[in-house]
């Protein structure tokens, strides 16, 4: 139990990677694959969010760093949770967003050519 | 200035796509004459930078003075200085090349938009290149997927829908990559390929690491176009506006698989995958099956830029398969293999350009007499069909060759034999074409010996078309007869010591 | 970090993603999406990772539904599957 | 050894490769000028490879190393005995083809002849690089630089025939060029070394036997090929739809030529008496050729068509060269040897007159043959010359190889192969001589035609080619020293020197 709890962000970030990568190849509406895309990419982001955490660690900020310099030494790292994966995940969040505009600007262009936006219906049309 | 050079490639590039679209809405042809200059630039950069690199050695640039492994690190060795100019001279020349294509095939009021996203694909390309960091080469990564996306749904019918579906691969290629990044950071905390390259010996047995080299070949392969991964390649080479298939056909997968390199070599060592997880093994095997596949369905395609998809995807197993020998004839053959190949895909996209661009052909069935029409660029086309079936001395004679030097030395009789049936394979599919442009006047008008030559009038492609095209045909030709100094300066190093 | 709202967030979260994907209405989904981000915000937060869940919240939840409910716009919502 | 350096294998080679771009560009208008570029070629090769033939006859060996190809590997020439010959016999000849090949393409107007021109160059240039190579690397780049020259030429005429003729040669020699590319990699690994040796490089390696048995097979598959042995020769009948000066040159000289230049390369200068006896597999080859020998002569005898009848009759006299090397004693490859020049200026006059007859009359085939001797008797008296000379009667060139062949086979104590040869010359006979016999002293059947010979620029050739093979019927020695250099090459690959 205490193995599943404690990894269960890790469970929970497969499970959704499962949901996503399901949507993307079972669905076919191009929109449901890129409500999948958005999952599957959110899921990595979560897992990059729990890499970083730790118990009892805190948002990785200086306290009263405004007012007056804090001596380094009086830093302790182990309090504060890793803040590079985060910030990693600014860009990753953007990229995504990005690839879901393209995507979805991809799917508008797609229902002005063939009026539908079903996989199958847009293949009938090619062949 | 020189050791300013490598961050001039990307600099350059990036400064002029921003630019681009603004000075576009103004006058519209311009976009291309600006992209060209900063292109232009960028290869001279590229060109400093191999220079500066082969006289002082490795450049370590670090960005905006942060050292590693806090700071993002752009490291130039000699693989990736020849990877780099490599793309910058391919590119520099596609797009002299694509000028009249482009115009032809794109509607005017996109041609900022493309411009711009085309400087922003070769941007990507270099950075992935130069990078030394792998977050920052994921970044890089999504940026030229997206730059693709977007050229490629400018195509013809149908390219919509290959876009899309390379958005969806595409993506799920890049998200793999990521993970496999962070199961690294996990194991590691570092981000900098040398650091994890220090750091990862100690590290082999543990599960984590596993996990992450299986999510960077799925990823990487994915980008590569790497069977059975590929599913996206052939759509969106066919579909895609012909200057793009000729700038991404070369470049692109050809970028991937120096990461793929990059990642075995000197993120891993090479040693993790052939002797702590059979990784080598099962990439050989991978590699094979897709030369074969990728023949075999070039056989079957009428389409030109269709069968050149598919040899594309037989040829990126060579490359990997070189890898995957794990020996040093094997790895050099691999390189040398990205190089041989990039000349002559490119060539080839670029004939098949020019052919579609001046006679909207794409059918090999009605190219009859048109080494007539466009006797120049045929000619060209025959010296890459040559390097692709491994006639010397063209370049891909020389990366077959050490390939099979590989697989021998190595002991895998099979993987020489599918180099060797795969090369047969393509003196098939190249022949045909060569048979039905120049020997077949006659075909089925009966007659024997000697009769009248039908006349056809010449209709060559415009000069600023045709040069670029026969200067890779150079090129071929000339990575093939200096294979030598590109091996001795450039790739040998990338073989670990004590490797046979 | 709390492992009982932990759970229940993430609990939530799963339901929603399923529920985003299930859904025949396009609109309803894209909604629903928008809604996933926001609980995956608030399970950041509660993570420590307040950068990144201020990044989803407005992105994620914000800019990209706006895109989906503006794609929607120009398509059509209904979905067979 | 005493080695010269010196650049004039390179100069051989890359001559008509540098003529093959200006006949290329010159336009098809100007006849002349395209023409006089294929001359002055031709000519300038000739006068190269001659001026090498005092060195290489003092014992001395040319070698020229280029920039290096691949680690440890070099592109090399070096010109040795064996090598002089064979570059001697293709330039000499390029110069006569050339003016047959000018009456022939004139004469029926072909098409495509700046292409056909161009690829001639090619070949022979392709051709010397493989005469002159020094290692087996080198000699590979220039075989498949013959193969691919010669393609155009095979599918000349641009119908179905010759495209399905194209596609079989493709076929084939592709195939054979992988096998011979792999054996090449393999031997590289092995030994280390890829130089040619008089009397082999793979000697005192340490190869396991069946690797060199397997090596062997490999390497004389990869160059059979193109010699035509049996069974892989199909593509050759099947090439005789190209134009005439093509099967002349490049099926009775150059290609097929090179491929029997391989084997001998390949057996005497790879892997060298010494190993091919510890292998065990001398008269294994020895029996194989053998079996082509006579089956092939069979074939040429039940072929009504002349150009076809030839070509099953090239197969079979290049076996000869092969079974003399693959015999290992000293007479045997100096007959084998000498074989190489002597049929091919026999075999040349033989499709020089095929051509003339066609080129005049439009006749195939044997059977329209009766009486043709007197409307062309100078066309068909060489004919018969050279058939004689096929058959081996003396005072012809042919009777001095072939009487060191089966001196060499005594000298092996194989006397099967005696038998062998005999029973091939009786066939000879049997083949050549009813179409000198239908040519002479059979009344067509609207009586006897009158004078009417081929153009000068056909007849010429033909008369000098069959003077020649007389020539050095008489004096084996007339000018190129063809039997001294054979003689010569022999003794260093015995003495393994």
């Amino acid at each position: 139990m205490e193995f599943f709890l404690g990894k269960f962000n890790y469970w929970v970030y497969i499970a959704m990677m499962m949901i996503g990568f399901y949507a993307m190849i079972a669905k076919h509406n191009l929109v449901k694959k890129i409500i999948g895309m958005n999952i599957f990419q959110t899921a990595i982001i979560l897992f990059y969010v729990s890499i970083g955490t730790k118990k009892g660690g805190t948002i990785p900020i200086l306290e009263g760093a405004g007012h007056h310099a804090v001596a380094p030494e009086s830093i302790n790292v182990a309090h504060y949770i890793n803040p590079l994966p985060h910030v990693l995940m600014l860009t990753a969040i953007v990229v995504g967003v990005s690839v879901t505009g393209v995507a979805l600007a991809l799917i508008i262009l797609i229902y002005k050519r063939y009026n539908t936006v079903e996989e199958d219906e847009i293949l009938r049309q090619l062949s | 200035m020189i050791h300013q050079a490598p961050i001039l490639t990307i600099a350059t590039l990036l400064l002029t796509a921003f630019w681009v679209p603004i000075i576009g809405m103004f006058k519209k042809e311009s976009a291309y004459y600006i992209a060209l200059a900063a292109i232009f630039i960028a290869f001279a950069a590229a060109c400093g930078t191999l220079y500066s690199v082969l006289l002082h050695g490795p450049i370590h640039y670090h960005m905006g003075g942060w050292p590693p492994p806090w700071g993002i690190e752009f490291v130039i060795d000699y693989l990736n200085a020849g990877v780099l100019v490599l793309i910058a001279l391919i590119s520099f020349l596609t797009t002299i090349s694509a000028k009249k294509s482009v115009e032809q095939e794109i509607n005017r009021d996109k041609w900022p938009a493309f411009w711009s996203l085309y400087l922003l694909l070769i941007m990507s390309l270099m950075g992935m290149t130069e990078t030394g960091d792998m977050f920052n080469m994921y970044v890089y990564l999504e940026v030229s997927s997206l730059t693709a996306y977007g050229l490629i749904a400018m195509g013809e019918d149908g390219a919509l829908i290959a876009s899309f579906n390379y958005v969806i691969l595409g993506s799920v290629g890049a998200s793999f990559y990521l993970l496999g990044v962070g199961y690294l950071y996990i194991v590691t905390g570092s981000l900098n390929m040398a650091d994890l390259y220090r750091l990862m010996p100690g590290l082999y047995h543990s599960k984590v690491v596993f996990t992450a080299f299986a999510f960077f070949m799925v990823g990487i392969g994915i980008k590569m176009g790497l069977f059975p991964l590929h599913v996206w390649l052939p759509d969106a080479y066919t579909r895609a506006p012909s200057a793009i298939s000729a700038l991404i056909a070369p470049t692109m997968t050809k970028v991937s698989a120096y990461v793929l390199f990059r990642i075995i070599l000197s993120v891993f060592h090479i040693q993790f995958s052939t002797m702590i997880i059979p990784a080598a093994k099962l990439l050989m095997w991978i590699a094979a099956v897709g030369i074969i596949y990728g023949s075999i369905m070039a056989i079957a395609q009428k389409d030109i830029k269709r069968m050149l998809a598919y040899s594309s995807i037989s040829q990126i197993g060579y490359i990997v398969l070189g890898l995957a020998l794990a020996n040093r004839m094997g790895l050099i053959g691999g390189a040398l293999h990205i190089f041989s190949h990039a000349f002559a895909k490119g060539c080839l996209f670029m004939v098949a350009m020019a052919i579609v661009y001046k006679t909207g052909i794409r059918n090999i069935d009605e190219f009859k007499d048109l080494n007539k029409k466009m006797p120049f660029t045929m000619a060209a086309f025959c010296v890459a069909a040559l390097s692709m079936v491994g006639v010397p001395p063209t370049a891909g004679f020389f990366s077959k060759w050490y390939l099979v030097l590989g697989t021998i030395s190595g002991r895998h009789w099979l993987m020489t034999a599918v180099i060797l049936a795969s090369s047969l394979l393509n003196a098939i599919y190249f022949f045909r074409i060569i048979e039905k442009t120049y020997f077949s006047s006659f075909l089925g008008g009966g007659g024997h010996g000697h009769h009248k030559t039908p006349t056809v009038v010449m209709t060559e492609a415009p000069a600023m078309m045709v040069i670029p095209i026969l200067l890779m045909a150079v090129g071929i030709l000339a990575v093939g007869l200096f294979n030598f100094q590109i091996i001795h300066h450039l790739l040998q190093f990338i073989v670990p010591g004590g490797l046979a | 970090m709390i492992w009982p709202l932990d759970f229940i967030l993430l609990i939530i979260i799963l339901i929603l993603s399923v529920a985003a994907i299930t859904v025949r209405d396009l609109l309803s989904a894209a909604i629903i999406l928008g809604g996933f981000s926001f609980m995956m915000a608030l399970l950041w937060t509660e993570m420590g990772a307040v950068d990144v869940a201020i990044t989803e919240a407005s992105v994620g939840a914000g800019v990209s539904t706006v895109f989906f409910v503006a794609a929607l716009h120009h398509t059509n919502r209904r979905s067979k599957d | 050894m005493n080695t010269v350096v010196s650049i004039k294998p390179l100069l051989a080679v890359l001559v008509s490769l540098v003529g093959a771009f200006f006949i290329l560009f010159t336009s098809s208008k100007r006849q002349n000028l395209r023409e006089s570029w294929t001359f002055i070629a031709a000519f300038i090769k000739f006068g190269i490879v001659l001026s090498m033939m005092p060195v290489i006859l003092h014992g001395k060996v040319i070698k020229l190393t280029l920039l290096e190809i691949a680690p440890g590997l070099s592109l090399m020439f070096k010109v040795d005995f064996l090598g002089i010959i064979f570059g001697l016999v293709a330039s000499g000849l390029w110069i006569v083809t050339s003016l047959y090949s000018i009456g022939y393409m004139r004469g029926l107007k072909e098409h495509a002849q700046n292409r056909y021109f161009f690829a001639f160059a090619l070949c022979l240039s392709a051709t010397m690089g493989i005469a002159f190579a020094g290692n087996l690397l080198t000699f590979y780049v220039f075989y498949e630089m013959l193969t691919i020259s010669t393609y155009p030429l095979v599918t000349h005429n641009e119908d179905e025939e010759a495209v399905k003729a194209g596609r079989k040669y493709l076929t084939y020699t592709l195939s054979a060029g992988v096998l011979l590319l792999f054996a090449i990699a393999a031997t590289y690994l092995y030994a280390g070394t890829l130089e040619f040796m008089p009397g082999g490089f793979l000697n005192g390696h340490n190869i396991p036997i069946g690797v060199l048995q397997f090596l062997l097979v490999a390497f004389l598959i990869g160059c059979g090929v193109k010699a035509g042995v049996m069974p892989f020769h199909a593509w050759l009948p099947s090439a005789m739809v190209a134009p005439t000066p093509v099967s002349a040159l490049l099926h009775a000289v150059a290609v097929v030529k090179a491929g029997v230049f391989g084997c001998v390369r390949i057996i005497a200068y790879v892997f060298g008496p010494v190993v091919l006896k510890d292998i065990h597999m001398w008269l294994i080859v020895a029996y194989f050729v053998s079996f082509t020998i006579i089956v092939s002569s069979l074939f040429a005898l039940a072929s009504d068509n002349l150009k076809r009848r030839l070509a099953f009759s090239t197969i079979s006299q290049l076996s000869y060269i092969i079974l003399g090397a693959a015999l290992l004693s000293k007479a045997s490859l100096t007959g084998s040897i000498l074989h190489i020049p002597n049929h091919a200026y026999m075999k040349i006059t033989l499709f020089f007159c095929a051509g003339a007859i066609f080129v005049k009359t439009g006749k195939k085939n044997i059977s329209e043959l009766d009486g043709i001797g007197w409307q062309m008797p100078i066309t068909m008296g060489a004919f018969t010359l050279v058939s004689f000379g096929m058959v081996g009667i003396p005072p012809l060139c042919g009777f001095i190889s072939k009487w060191y062949l089966c001196l060499g086979t005594l000298q092996a104590r194989e006397f099967f192969f005696l038998f062998v040869l005999l029973t091939s010359a009786v066939l000879n006979a049997a083949y050549f001589f009813p179409i000198v016999y239908a040519a002479f002293f059979r009344q067509p059947a609207g009586g006897r035609p009158a004078f009417n010979e081929a153009s000068l620029p056909l007849v010429i050739p033909l008369s000098i080619t069959a003077v020649m093979a007389v020539i050095f019927g008489i004096f084996p020695n007339f000018t190129f020293h063809f039997f001294d250099l054979a003689r010569n090459a022999a003794t260093t690959i015995i003495a393994g020197m």
